[in-house]
């Protein structure tokens, strides 16, 4: 099958990023050999601007290259042509969560700075007026203070109990997880498929499914892949960040009723060490990229996409307000803690609704999905280059 | 003749010997005519075995250097010639190589595109009037009833005189223009200056076309080579210029043109002019450049109208050529 | 004759030639031969103290003939005859043995290596031995100069000699001048107007007074040498008859004709232009299609019969960056019209071009690499569906995918090829043509501008392709060359000519047709033939044509190639007599 | 003055590139007074303007002929043709006026733009200005640098019997060709043809040859150039020495051989090498243990014709000449500076420059490819003891067509690799030879062919820049992508050459600034018109010759030279001095354009 | 030992002797057993020196030119090529094998040609055998 040139196809893509050098590029392949994670199959970053200067949309939605980089920056940094490979992975990975996204609201939300802030925003009204009609504050502060003198959390609501409410927002929260576990199941499917069952040349033999599976997980688990990057510092904060949320994410989605309690348990109980493990993890590694961005010295924080700071905003405004919750509980500030938790739900839910099926945060999914691709299609024995070792020449 | 018969000098001793000749060269001595009687005058003929009865030994009993000039006439073919030409050399003060034969091998010396084995059976085996049931094939020895017969041994190959022994003058010519014998004879009479030794003498140092009269133009390219019969010659344009090959521009004036007046091309007989190391090769080098095209299958067919370049190029030069002989 | 007195100097190139051939031995060999007065080998026979070895030896032991044996008489024999007149010596009482380019560049086995070498020299001392004195001559330079060309190069080499004051004569085969350039638009890197500036020289050579320009000509025959050749024109009318001392050959370039190029579709498909045609499609600022549209997809292919062993194996070296310029104009005027090149190397290598290169990829044009040996893009004409005019099928090497391009106008980057009449003008004027067809340079790197034929100079894109500034360079340069002859206004002449013994020449006629250059006539007073050794190049042919011996090739006569041959085989006789002395 | 139809002129101020820019507003002001001129507007940005707006500006204006004026305002041309053409009038009739291509380059050239673009009005080109004035021109001509370029340069002159000094900085001439093993694409040894040349230099005798000198001051104008040299102590004197080289034999001093490239030693007194013009010694200052402590003197001891002066003292000098021409090369890129490459740290990664001296049968191994080694004394030199690679690797484009380093191609590149490739092959032919290219650039006569041929020998030639190199045991490991091949290769090689670009010499500029001549980003010398006249500089009576004005190869470095020969012999015959254009009074111009 | 012919060989100086410089310069490696005597144009050609070379005892011959067409001296090649085939009949008449002389086309651009052609023709003259012609002309 011969693909079709199409140049317009770069315009399209420009909104997905912030760079515009990628044509400079002559090919030099500078960028993939300096790049330690590249391999034979999947020779990114050069092969990915081909594709991209071609407009070879069809082929481009086959690549998992993009979403094996971890954005180091050598590539970016060496290039003599400085036309930004980095920045260009960064972008085809905006632009396929995009192309994942059945919904296509992603492209709307990653094109559209309206679509994006409205969308929060939306959802973030609907919270707080839901909270103040249909959930509103009890009258008398001190009834809501324990002898410990901190806020008793669950029981500032009017006219329902605490395990009431702990309840209604457990049921809130796995709504907001089915929901968005739903949408980014099937667009992890709509990839399984553009991926690997649309891509002629890869035949994967069906054992490997399984025998590939433990990647899934172990990257998951470990971004093993983003520690042969140069720079371990970053691997080890993302790291952070990443079991940080994890357990946050668990506490309180899935262990709703075990974290939040109305009782202070002591500092070393392990609800609050986690708990203050994962605030420590976001918090590191969220001043390390907002210092970085705003600096724009490091390769792969020099260039922010509007869906970059909102990332980082959505997240810093959530855990502060989380925080800022958890010291007013600490000093028995009814209301303060009764709003500020409001607008911790305010932000924390349209993040996770918008940022992971349909945005920055859907990476979470697609990189250990796409190792997991990448396992298969070299299993998959058709095409002779997947099979290649990286070797001597000759 | 303006003869002048000193007599306080004494009378030059000269002899007169044929190789492998045809006796043509002999005659042209004796086509001086009336001035044989000068040349008695001024001269004693000690050896001619076409005239006069003096055996070998007679020679052999001579002095060394006796003989003041020789006039050697004929290539050297066998042994005999071969001994006679040493014999005289010993014998004479000058030795001089008379006629194509001895100064370039001459008719004989074709008989290089051949060697002896090829003569013997195509003369006593092959040739139509031949009949020699039994074979028989000249021996250089030969025991017979009366005792041991010898004769000469018959060479592979011809040679010149020059090739055998060292020869003082030549005089070219099939045979020699019997003026330039005498011009030669008398010279040497009245005690001339003589040229540089091995020079040819009786000829000019220029070819026959500085004689010629044809009409020569620049104009000499050839398409097509001819055969004299072939042409309707307009008996005043060059020879060459009609296609015809005619080896005067590479030969020795002293003939007088006289092929060519005779409306025949030249052969050559009177050979290169001083020098050409090889005249065969210096006049197929002209014929060559005169060939009028450029493509070589074109060239090839016009070459092909020349069928015997050895032959033609080399009629009086093959023993004396580079190359001497065919390779057999 | 004077008893010879041979010097033989061998050279051991650093360790060129000392690698390869035993010196040494050589050297002591050749000592013990007759006539042998000094025998020396050194380590560069080409250096300021190895001439001066040479030059201590003639005068200290009277030598009277030198031999060297070093590389091809090609590079130094020049150095050496110096030297050698530096001593006192005639310059060409000298032979050169070649034991590097034609011994030990070319042969592994040192034994026979160093036997060749000692038969090349044993030769070159056989040959030497009969070398003659000669004399320098010169002659007059005629300060006038055609040049055939009025193409830019033509053009500015014409000023060049005519703004010095001096006659130039222009000839030109066209009935305008400016040549190619002319039919350019814009000129790359920095995109100057090619019309402007063509027009502003025509308008200089039109109004210089010593510019005489001659249309609608052709060369049909040059006769003379150096300083002074002199060859008829014939116009509409009459006949004209020039006389000059040099001249400049700039005859320019042919675009290669596409069509034989199958795949390409230039003539079957109506939209596929030459970029001469496209040139004129910006000139005139109508870029459409041949219907008349606004093209969407303009695909520019590369290397049209360049880098191809099918037509032309060389690289056009401009073409690439012509390809950028028409990227850059076409963006200027259709902002949204995509652009696709078809290339193999870019090769932008000159000053600015680099940077050119850059800036037209960051407007938005795709370059997409072909294989030029083996798989030129195939056009054909698009569907219904497709949307546009042609459709180009091709394998990317960059992305390894088979790909189709879409174009509505398809500009093909064609090759130069020398001009047809190169031929003629170079039998003319008496230059080589190299396998390309081009006009073969004296040397290809120390002087691209002269020929082998002195006064005969050559520019621009005759030469081989190249750009315009690299054209107008060259015309400079040959205009330099010029200019240094008619100042210094005489010319050294060849010595090695033929001459004809007059005693011995027997009318015959035979060589006066066989000169090329007419320099042999006929005395009809002293019924000789005459050599004009000004004209007589000394090739000699006469010499071999010549059946009685009386023309000789100086330098190159029957007695010295003949004692060459034995010089040449003697070291090989003696070496097989051996061998059968060894087998007996 | 003449009537002119009626002109829009437009200026696009895109600067292309350049940090500074003439004064647009003054040049439009100026423009604006000529009658029948009207101004059309202005942008940088591409398209420039609103076609439709514009094609109806012209037409209500009656536009009958259009200049676009600028910094390469040709890029936007054919946006103005079709403008034409659509609104009816003759497209042909769009005329450009390039600012930088005659040099109006800086805010200081804002008048010369006004008469690039007067002249562009007037119909006329600059070239057509007679800017030559009758004035005595000296004849003799400084020629500064003695590579080939100087070489050929001062050869062309003297060769029309006017005197040149050829002035050099190191102690012969040669320059860097001299250092070459072969020259592509014919292969022939660059020594063998560039000697004659250096001896016919050096026995010229319209030639006077200054080696060891430097030019340290300039005053004058074309026609009458005043030139301070400063004559370096040479402390051997020119005619006594014999060239015997005893001195050198016995001097105890070493350092590295410039001409070399570093891979041997020579000493404090020594003779560049052995085909050097002129063939006599000189003694290093910097590296000579008399000249730093005042001990030592074994040369004086030793040489047998008295010929070393230890304390000579540099000289001034002051020499008169009409013309000068400018050769002086370049220098190669400091490989080091590319960190990832690890020049200068893994002993067997080798510059270009290195491996020619290296392969060359002059060099230090007479012609044997070998490992670099250490010597007692720690210097890093190539002898004939270490063993030889078996698989060398070569890397295109270090310093090139790089963004970090320098943007431009330096031309040769490409070539001298698959030359050097062929060396390696020749001398070692069961070598293994790997070439890393971006795109081959074998653009001149024979280059493609020799390209081909190369690839017929068996190396192996691969599209895709090397990206870094490390040391693996006693191997080299190379990382590229093999892109024809789609793959990549981490390639394990004895020995790496790195092809390193050329750049403008360290004191291009300060020279350039002596001279009163301009400069490009990089340091070239920019000539005065890029297409017509790559010769001559802003300043009259300063040509360019060779690489110092753009990298170049060598046979176009010849012509080059042989072109600026071509000016200078020119300006003596003639005994004309040429005005700077920006020197011509506007008001002298706008009266020449009233005639 | 195996027999090693001696070719002898006439080269124009302008394309055919440049030729095999650049066949040294290029370092192409051919058969040693070719002498060359640089003639400046192969119109110089005389057939004497063919048979010297012969009767010298070369056991071949070759002469090289400038390709049809391309003769320094416009057109010395075709003079050389006619006497080459007039010659060529002449040597297979007295014997030669005509195969040992050989006329050849080299342009300056040709070092590799050159090398093949030389290799090639030696191949043949092996095959050939020594050439007996010394024999009968320098007999012993």
């Amino acid at each position: 099958m011969s693909y079709r040139v199409n140049s317009e196809f770069k315009s399209d893509l420009k909104k997905f990023g912030i760079a515009e050098q990628w044509n400079e590029c002559f090919h030099c392949g500078n960028c993939t050999a300096v790049c330690p994670l590249t391999e034979n199959g999947f020779l990114f970053p050069r092969q990915g601007i081909r594709v991209m200067q071609m407009g070879l949309k069809e082929k481009l939605a086959t690549y998992v290259d993009p979403w094996l980089c971890y954005y180091c920056g050598e590539c970016s940094e060496t290039c003599p042509r400085e036309a930004n490979p980095a920045e260009l992975m960064m972008t085809l990975r905006r632009y396929l969560t995009s192309v994942y996204d059945w919904t296509g609201l992603s492209k709307k939300i990653y094109t559209s700075k309206w679509w994006e802030f409205g969308s929060i925003i939306i959802i973030a009204l609907l919270i707080i007026v839901g909270f103040l009609i249909y959930l509103p504050l009890k009258s008398g502060a001190d009834a809501m203070v324990n002898q410990s003198g901190s806020v008793m959390i669950n029981s500032l609501v009017e006219g329902i109990s605490a395990g009431q409410f702990v309840r209604i927002i457990e049921i809130g929260d796995w709504t907001m997880a089915i929901i968005v576990a739903a949408l980014l199941i099937s667009n992890i499917l709509n990839m399984f498929y553009k991926v690997i069952l649309s891509d002629n040349a890869v035949k994967v033999p069906f054992g490997t499914y399984f025998t590939e599976f433990w990647r899934l997980i172990y990257n998951f688990a470990t971004q093993a892949k983003f520690s042969k990057c140069d720079d371990r510092n970053y691997w080890v904060g993302h790291l952070l960040l990443m079991t940080g949320y994890s357990i946050m994410f668990a506490l309180v989605v899935i262990a709703l009723p075990l974290f939040q309690i109305e009782e202070i348990v002591p500092w070393y109980n392990w609800q609050r060490l986690l708990g203050y493990y994962a605030t420590f993890g976001i918090l590191f590694f969220l001043i390390q990229v907002t210092i970085g961005r705003i600096k724009k010295q490091d390769t792969k924080l020099k260039f922010s996409h509007p869906s970059d700071w909102l990332f980082i905003i959505m997240l810093a405004l959530t855990t502060i307000t989380g925080i800022l919750v958890h010291i007013f509980r600490l000093n028995g500030m009814v209301e303060a803690t009764y709003y500020l938790y409001i607008a911790h739900l305010a932000v924390l839910v349209p993040m996770i609704v918008i940022e992971v099926p349909f945005s920055k945060w859907s990476h979470l999914a697609y990189r250990p999905f796409a190792v997991y691709f990448s396992r298969l299609k070299k299993a998959a024995v058709k095409k002779i280059e997947y099979q290649r070792e990286l070797a001597p020449a000759i | 003749m303006n003869s002048s018969n000193n007599n306080n000098k004494p009378k030059l001793k000269m002899a007169v010997y044929w190789g492998s000749a045809c006796g043509g060269c002999c005659v042209s001595i004796l086509d001086v005519h009336e001035a044989l009687f000068d040349v008695i005058a001024n001269a004693d003929l000690v050896f001619w075995p076409i005239a006069l009865d003096t055996k070998y030994k007679d020679v052999e009993a001579m002095p060394n250097g006796f003989i003041d000039i020789t006039l050697f006439n004929g290539a050297i073919r066998n042994s005999e010639n071969e001994h006679m030409a040493l014999l005289l050399r010993e014998k004479s003060k000058l030795l001089i190589a008379y006629g194509s034969c001895a100064h370039l091998g001459g008719i004989p010396g074709l008989g290089n595109f051949h060697n002896r084995k090829e003569i013997f059976e195509r003369v006593y085996e092959t040739s139509e009037s031949t009949v020699n049931p039994d074979g028989i094939m000249p021996q250089t020895n030969y025991a017979a009833l009366e005792g041991n017969l010898n004769l000469p041994e018959f060479y592979d190959t011809v040679k010149t005189l020059d090739q055998v022994v060292c020869v003082d003058y030549y005089m070219p010519g099939c045979p020699p223009q019997t003026e330039r014998l005498l011009e030669v004879f008398m010279a040497v009479v009245n005690g001339s200056e003589l040229p540089q030794k091995k020079s040819v003498i009786g000829a000019w140092d220029k070819t026959q076309c500085d004689e010629c009269d044809r009409v020569k133009t620049d104009n000499k390219l050839v398409k097509k080579f001819n055969r004299p019969f072939e042409i309707d010659d307009d008996l005043t344009t060059c020879f060459l210029e009609q296609g015809v090959i005619c080896l005067g521009p590479a030969t020795r004036g002293g003939c007088g043109y006289r092929c060519i007046k005779g409306n025949a091309p030249c052969r050559g007989c009177y050979g290169p002019t001083p020098d050409i190391t090889d005249p065969g090769a210096k006049m197929m080098s002209a014929i060559g450049t005169l060939i009028d095209a450029n493509k070589p299958e074109e060239i090839a067919e016009i070459v092909d109208q020349i069928v015997d370049p050895a032959g033609t190029f080399y009629r009086y030069s093959l023993p004396a050529s580079i190359l001497r002989r065919k390779l057999i | 004759m004077k008893e010879p007195k041979i010097g033989v100097y061998i050279c051991w190139c650093g360790t060129n030639i000392s690698h390869m051939v035993d010196v040494k031995a050589i050297t002591e060999e050749i000592g013990d031969m007759p006539n042998i007065k000094v025998s020396r080998n050194y380590k560069y026979m080409c250096s300021d103290p190895g001439q001066d070895l040479i030059i201590s030896d003639i005068k200290k032991h009277k030598l009277n003939r030198i031999v060297v044996a070093a590389c091809s008489p090609r590079i130094h024999e020049l150095t050496f005859r110096k030297a050698i007149e530096n001593a006192g010596l005639n310059p060409y009482l000298f032979e050169m043995a070649n034991i590097r380019e034609q011994v030990s560049w070319v042969h592994t086995d040192i034994e026979a290596a160093t036997e060749k070498a000692k038969s090349l020299v044993i030769a070159a001392i056989s040959k030497v031995t009969h070398h003659e004195e000669l004399e320098r001559r010169t002659v007059d330079i005629n300060p006038a100069t055609l040049i055939i060309g009025g193409g830019i190069t033509g053009m500015t080499a014409a000023l060049d000699i005519a703004e010095s004051g001096f006659k130039v004569y222009l000839i030109e085969r066209d009935n305008k001048l400016g040549g190619v350039v002319s039919k350019v638009d814009l000129t790359f890197p920095y995109m100057s107007s090619a019309q402007q500036l063509i027009k502003s020289l025509i308008n200089k050579v039109s109004n210089n007074k010593n510019i005489e320009v001659f249309f609608n000509t052709k060369i049909k025959e040059i006769n003379g040498y150096v300083g002074n050749f002199e060859t008829k024109l014939k116009l509409q009318k009459k006949a004209r008859e020039l006389k000059f001392g040099n001249m400049i050959l700039a005859t320019g370039l042919k675009p290669t004709d596409p069509e034989s190029i199958h795949e390409i579709g230039y003539g079957r498909l109506p939209d596929v232009v030459t970029a001469l045609e496209f040139e004129q499609m910006l000139i005139k600022g109508n870029i459409k299609t041949k219907a008349g549209k606004e093209p969407n997809n303009i695909l520019i292919v590369h290397c049209v019969g360049s880098r191809n062993e099918k037509y032309n194996p060389y690289c056009s070296r401009t073409c690439c960056m012509t390809a950028l310029k028409y990227s850059n104009q076409i963006r200027s005027a259709l902002p949204k019209t995509s652009i696709y090149h078809a290339y193999s190397d870019m090769r932008a290598f000159g000053k600015g071009c680099e940077e050119f290169y850059s800036q037209t990829g960051r407007k938005n044009a795709v370059f997409l690499m072909y294989d030029q040996k083996n798989d030129i893009p195939t056009l054909r004409r698009a569907g219904k569906n497709d949307r546009c005019n042609i459709i180009a099928h091709m394998y990317e090497k960059l992305s390894g995918e088979d790909i189709e391009i879409p174009a509505d106008i398809v500009i093909l980057m064609i090759s130069m090829e020398a001009h047809e009449n190169v031929k003629q003008v170079a039998h003319a004027a008496g230059v080589s043509i190299c396998s390309n067809g081009f006009f073969m340079e004296k040397h290809p790197k120390l002087d691209p501008i002269a020929t082998t034929t002195d006064g005969v100079y050559i520019a621009g894109t005759c030469q081989s392709p190249k750009d315009i500034p690299d054209s107008v360079s060259q015309a400079r340069a040959a205009a330099a060359r010029i200019l240094t002859s008619i100042s210094v206004g005489k010319v050294e002449i060849e010595l090695t000519t033929a001459v004809v013994n007059e005693d011995i020449c027997g009318a015959c006629h035979t060589c006066i047709n066989v000169c090329p250059y007419s320099a042999i006539s006929f005395d009809e007073e002293k019924k000789v033939s005459v050599v004009n050794e000004v004209i007589c190049k000394g090739c000699g042919t006469c010499s071999s044509a010549c059946p009685t011996g009386a023309i000789s090739a100086r330098h190159f006569t029957d007695k010295q190639i003949l004692s060459q041959i034995e010089g040449l085989l003697a070291v090989s006789n003696k070496l097989s007599e051996k061998l059968e002395m060894e087998e007996v | 003055m003449k009537k002119i139809p009626v002109t829009g002129v437009y200026f696009h101020y895109y600067t292309n590139g350049h940090a500074e820019s003439i004064n647009f507003l003054e040049t439009e002001n100026y423009i604006k007074k000529i009658p029948g001129v009207i101004i059309l507007g202005n942008s940088n940005e591409l398209p420039p303007i609103d076609k439709q707006l514009f094609i109806k500006k012209i037409q209500e204006l009656h536009i009958e002929r259009l200049v676009i004026a600028g910094y390469s305002p040709g890029m936007v041309k054919t946006f103005f043709t079709s403008a034409m053409l659509e609104a009816g009038q003759d497209a042909e009739k769009v005329l450009i006026a390039g600012f930088n291509e005659y040099g109006a380059i800086k805010k200081s050239d804002t008048e010369l733009a006004k008469i690039i673009l007067h002249f562009t009005i007037a119909g006329l080109s600059l070239d057509d200005i007679s800017t030559y004035s009758k004035k005595p021109v000296n004849e003799n001509t400084l020629v500064i640098g003695g590579g080939i370029a100087g070489i050929q340069a001062s050869i062309e002159i003297a060769n029309s019997k006017h005197k040149v000094y050829l002035l050099e900085q190191t102690g012969t001439i040669g320059g860097h060709m001299a250092m070459f093993d072969k020259t592509f694409p014919t292969l022939d040894c660059a020594a063998c043809i560039l000697t004659p040349k250096m001896v016919e230099v050096g026995q010229h005798p319209f030639i006077e040859l200054m080696t060891y000198c430097e030019v340290i001051g300039v005053t004058g104008e074309h026609g009458d150039f005043k030139v301070k040299v400063l004559k370096k102590a040479r402390r051997v004197d020119l005619a006594d020495c014999i060239g015997c080289g005893i001195c050198s034999e016995k001097c105890p001093a070493k350092t590295p051989s410039e001409f070399d490239a570093g891979t041997t030693l020579r000493k404090a007194i020594y003779i560049p090498f052995p085909q050097a013009v002129p063939n006599k010694y000189l003694i290093d200052a910097e590296h000579c243990i008399y000249v730093e402590n005042g001990k030592c003197g074994v040369c004086v001891k030793v040489c047998p014709a008295d010929a070393v002066i230890l304390d000579q003292l540099d000289e001034e000098v002051e020499i008169n000449v009409g013309n000068i021409v400018l050769a002086t090369g370049f220098s190669t890129f400091d490989a080091r500076r590319a960190e990832n490459f690890g020049y200068g740290k893994l002993p067997n990664v080798l510059t270009s420059l290195e491996f020619e001296r290296l392969v060359n049968a002059s060099g230090p191994t007479e012609g044997n490819i070998t490992f670099r080694t250490i010597d007692k004394k720690g210097n890093p030199i190539f002898t004939n003891d270490s063993k030889s690679p078996q698989s060398v690797a070569l890397i295109h484009c270090i310093g090139s067509r790089d963004l970090t380093y320098n943007q431009y191609c330096s031309k040769v590149c490409c070539m001298y690799s698959l030359k050097l490739a062929h060396l390696v092959k020749e001398k070692l032919p069961d070598a293994e030879v790997y070439e890393y290219y971006i795109d081959m650039r074998a653009y001149g006569k024979g280059y493609e062919e020799f390209y081909e041929r190369i690839k017929g020998e068996g190396v192996h030639i691969i599209r895709g820049r090397t990206a870094k190199i490390e040391q693996t045991n006693d191997k080299l490991l190379l990382r590229s992508e093999d892109i024809e091949n789609n793959r990549l290769i981490e390639q394990l090689v004895d020995m790496a050459i790195l092809s390193v670009g050329i750049e403008p010499r360290a004191d291009s500029n300060s020279l350039a600034e002596m001279l009163e001549i301009v400069t490009d980003n990089y340091g070239w010398y920019i000539e005065e018109n890029s297409i017509l006249n790559t010769t001559n500089t802003n300043r009259p009576g300063i040509t360019l010759a060779g690489v110092c004005q753009g990298p170049k190869d060598i046979p176009d470095t010849v012509v080059h030279a042989s072109a600026a020969a071509a000016k200078v012999i020119q300006n003596i015959i003639l005994q004309k001095t040429k005005k700077a254009i920006d020197k011509v009074m506007l008001s002298e111009i706008e009266t020449t354009l009233k005639d | 030992m195996e027999f090693q012919p001696t070719i002898v060989s006439f080269l124009c100086n302008w394309c055919s002797y440049s030729g095999a410089d650049l066949a040294g310069t290029s370092r192409m490696k051919y058969a040693p057993n070719i002498r060359i005597i640089r003639v400046m144009c192969s119109g110089r050609v005389d057939p004497t020196f063919v048979l010297k070379a012969f009767s010298e005892g070369a056991d071949g011959v070759l002469i090289c030119g400038c390709h049809p067409g391309d003769c320094h001296y416009h057109e010395g090649n075709y003079k050389c090529l006619r006497r080459f085939l007039l010659l060529q009949k002449y040597i297979s008449q007295m014997g030669i094998n005509p195969n040992r002389l050989r006329l050849e086309w080299i342009s300056a651009s040709e070092g590799k040609q050159f090398a093949q052609l030389v290799d090639e023709m030696t191949e043949v003259l092996i095959q050939l055998g020594p050439n007996k012609f010394k024999e009968i002309t320098q007999p012993a």
